[in-house]
């Protein structure tokens, strides 16, 4: 019951990063929607993981720890899409407004 | 049960306004209080290792980069890069997030009723190595090839990050957070936090082979403290050319493969262990991944090396 | 006597959940910022330590009993520093010497 | 007693949830973070009460790595934001 009210919460959550990711135009915030998909993605496995739940485990523990690998994968990633973002913005900078650097 | 429904809809709410807040610095405060709320809601799954792991990470070095990012590019944001979408496109997404969710909501209800699990396959490698902690046996054992390659694929984003540096700053120190704050509360916040943090980070990753806990979550903890000293000016940021710098970042992996392939010679299987010393060797190997991990993200975050900006 | 424990347990945390409460009003209601600072640190500091020392009385092992009060001063530690850090952000001037 | 606490964390998130109405008004950033700061120790007395309500020891744990990060994201927002003062406007 608890796995899928929780499963629930997962969908909307990819719907809403869905919404906001398409409708955002600045980058900083395609990035934070993209999180917040993946966000409910790994709450979705956290659902399946939950009712996994045998062998005197609370839950089935390769889903957890998929989400855990997930979660270190997903935070190099943001760390990459923002580095790219700043020096994109860097890089516009210059060739736009006069440099100052 | 209404414990978890009032939960569900703090983490919606929470989500929904991410999405929704007009400034970019709104969304990343939002942000952060969405993973402290999803640590809750892991808590609530019992999911212990993924609750530890989404509050290091969510409301530690997560919050830290983005809050930096929003800072930085408000200071450099061109207003005409922010054309809003049109109705018709906001209805058309409108439209297609509500059927993925849907979509997604009945896959939730049609999960096959005894639902499958791989946890006694989990409980059989717990047995093979001597640990306590399913999670861990799974991340060290069962399943370890994932976690080599996770950590491979830590190192090539710090690879991406490094190669967006301009030629004429490559070799230069990472321009971290410079102690330009003369505030000295700053240094004797760090001063206290820092030991106190490696401490706890040592204390997670040691209890991990028997208790939730392990090598992410204590790498996570050590890279905060790392950046949190070099925000306060503690410590000097290193040149990435250093060849200590490359050798903590490489080690766990090196050693990670290394001890897999000896598992042809001693097991008879790329990443087997030997049943009698199976858990020394997981520890051999987990004290140099979670150095490794550390150095990584703490370079993650820190971004391309770059000029101080004076 | 496991008796007075809970009686004891029960009422500091209500006392602490007293607090957050003030707490939580004094930071929608308070007009300017510093005046929530204030009222947030208080929230912080008090209504955490009552719900610390509520769950002392049941601590288990004295293990839990060290982490229940390393956090409490953790938080007291971040909430004493951050607040100051931030009350030099909220008034430009910066403070009265 | 273990529902007495359980209500008692689910309270003290009512609170937070409250809290967080401030860091969606504001007015100023400084408001935002302050708030976001109150919303993580709501957090972690309301993790310290569930560990003991359900008895699972991992969530004091859990709290412990909140407390420490506690003030890791406001010494962010401190340091970006006289970083900005530094390099002018």
């Amino acid at each position: 019951m608890t796995a899928t009210l929780y499963g629930f919460c997962a969908a909307v959550l990819v719907g809403l990063g869905l919404f906001g990711l398409i409708v955002h135009p600045q980058p900083l915030r395609k990035i934070l929607a993209f999180n917040l998909i993946g966000g409910g993605v790994f709450l979705l496995f956290g659902a399946v993981a939950r009712r996994g739940a045998a062998a005197g485990f609370g839950g089935d523990p390769v889903p957890q720890a998929l989400v855990i690998t997930g979660l270190v994968v997903a935070f190099a990633a943001t760390a990459l899409a923002v580095a790219l973002l700043l020096r994109l913005t860097g890089a516009a900078r210059q060739a736009g407004l006069r440099s100052d650097g | 049960m209404s414990f978890d429904i009032g939960l569900t809809l703090l983490v919606l709410a929470v989500a929904a306004w991410t999405i929704a807040a007009r400034e970019t610095f709104v969304a990343v405060v939002g942000f952060v209080a969405y993973g402290l709320l999803l640590a809750f809601v892991w808590v609530r799954l019992a999911a212990p290792d993924v609750a530890l792991t989404e509050a290091a990470l969510g409301s530690g070095l997560t919050g830290g980069l983005l809050i930096g990012a929003s800072s930085r590019l408000r200071r450099s944001q061109s207003p005409a890069a922010e054309e809003a979408p049109g109705v018709v496109l906001k209805a058309a997404a409108a439209v297609l997030s509500i059927l993925v969710s849907a979509g997604l909501a009945a896959i939730v209800l049609l999960l096959p009723d005894p639902a499958p699990t791989l946890a006694p396959q989990a409980a059989a490698s717990i047995a093979a190595t001597g640990l306590g902690n399913p999670v861990t046996a799974v991340l060290m054992a069962y399943r370890a090839i994932d976690t080599l390659l996770e950590i491979v694929v830590l190192l090539l984003a710090l690879v991406g990050i490094w190669s967006l540096a301009p030629d004429r700053d490559w070799g230069r120190r990472l321009d971290r957070r410079g102690s330009t704050d003369p505030v000295s509360v700053l240094t004797f916040v760090a001063q206290l936090l820092v030991p106190v943090g490696i401490i706890v980070g040592i204390h997670i990753f040691w209890v991990g082979s028997v208790a939730p806990g392990g090598e992410f979550q204590g790498a996570t903890i050590l890279a905060t403290m790392w950046t949190l000293a070099s925000m306060a000016g503690l410590v000097s940021a290193a040149a990435v050319t250093r060849r200590w710098l490359r050798l903590v970042l490489t080690i766990g992996p090196a050693v990670f493969l290394a001890i897999g392939l000896a598992g042809f010679a001693l097991a008879g299987a790329f990443l087997a262990y030997p049943k009698s010393h199976a858990k020394l060797m997981i520890l051999v190997i987990e004290i140099p991944v979670t150095l490794s991990i550390a150095a990584t993200l703490a370079l993650l975050v820190a971004g391309p090396p770059e000029r101080a900006r004076q | 006597m496991s008796l007075v424990l809970n009686v004891l347990s029960v009422l500091a945390v209500c006392a602490g959940a007293f607090f957050f409460l003030a707490g939580t009003v004094g930071l929608l209601r308070f007009p300017d910022p510093l005046c929530r600072l204030h009222a947030l640190t208080k929230a912080d500091n008090i209504g955490l330590g009552l719900v610390v020392i509520g769950l002392l009385f049941r601590a288990a092992s004295p293990l839990t009993a060290l982490k229940h009060v390393g956090v409490w001063l953790l938080v007291l530690l971040a909430g004493a520093t951050v607040t100051q850090l931030i009350a030099h952000i909220a008034r430009p001037s910066g403070p009265r010497a | 007693m273990a529902d007495f606490l359980f209500a008692a964390a689910g309270f003290v998130l009512a609170m937070v949830a409250l809290g967080l109405v401030r860091v969606l008004r504001g007015p100023s950033e400084v408001d935002r973070i302050m708030a976001a700061q109150l919303v993580g120790t709501g957090g972690i007395a309301a993790l310290l009460l569930l560990a003991e309500a359900t008895g699972s020891p991992a969530a004091v744990d859990v709290a412990l790595i909140l407390a420490l990060l506690a003030a890791f994201v406001s010494v962010a927002f401190v340091t970006a934001s006289s970083r900005s003062e530094v390099d002018g406007t």
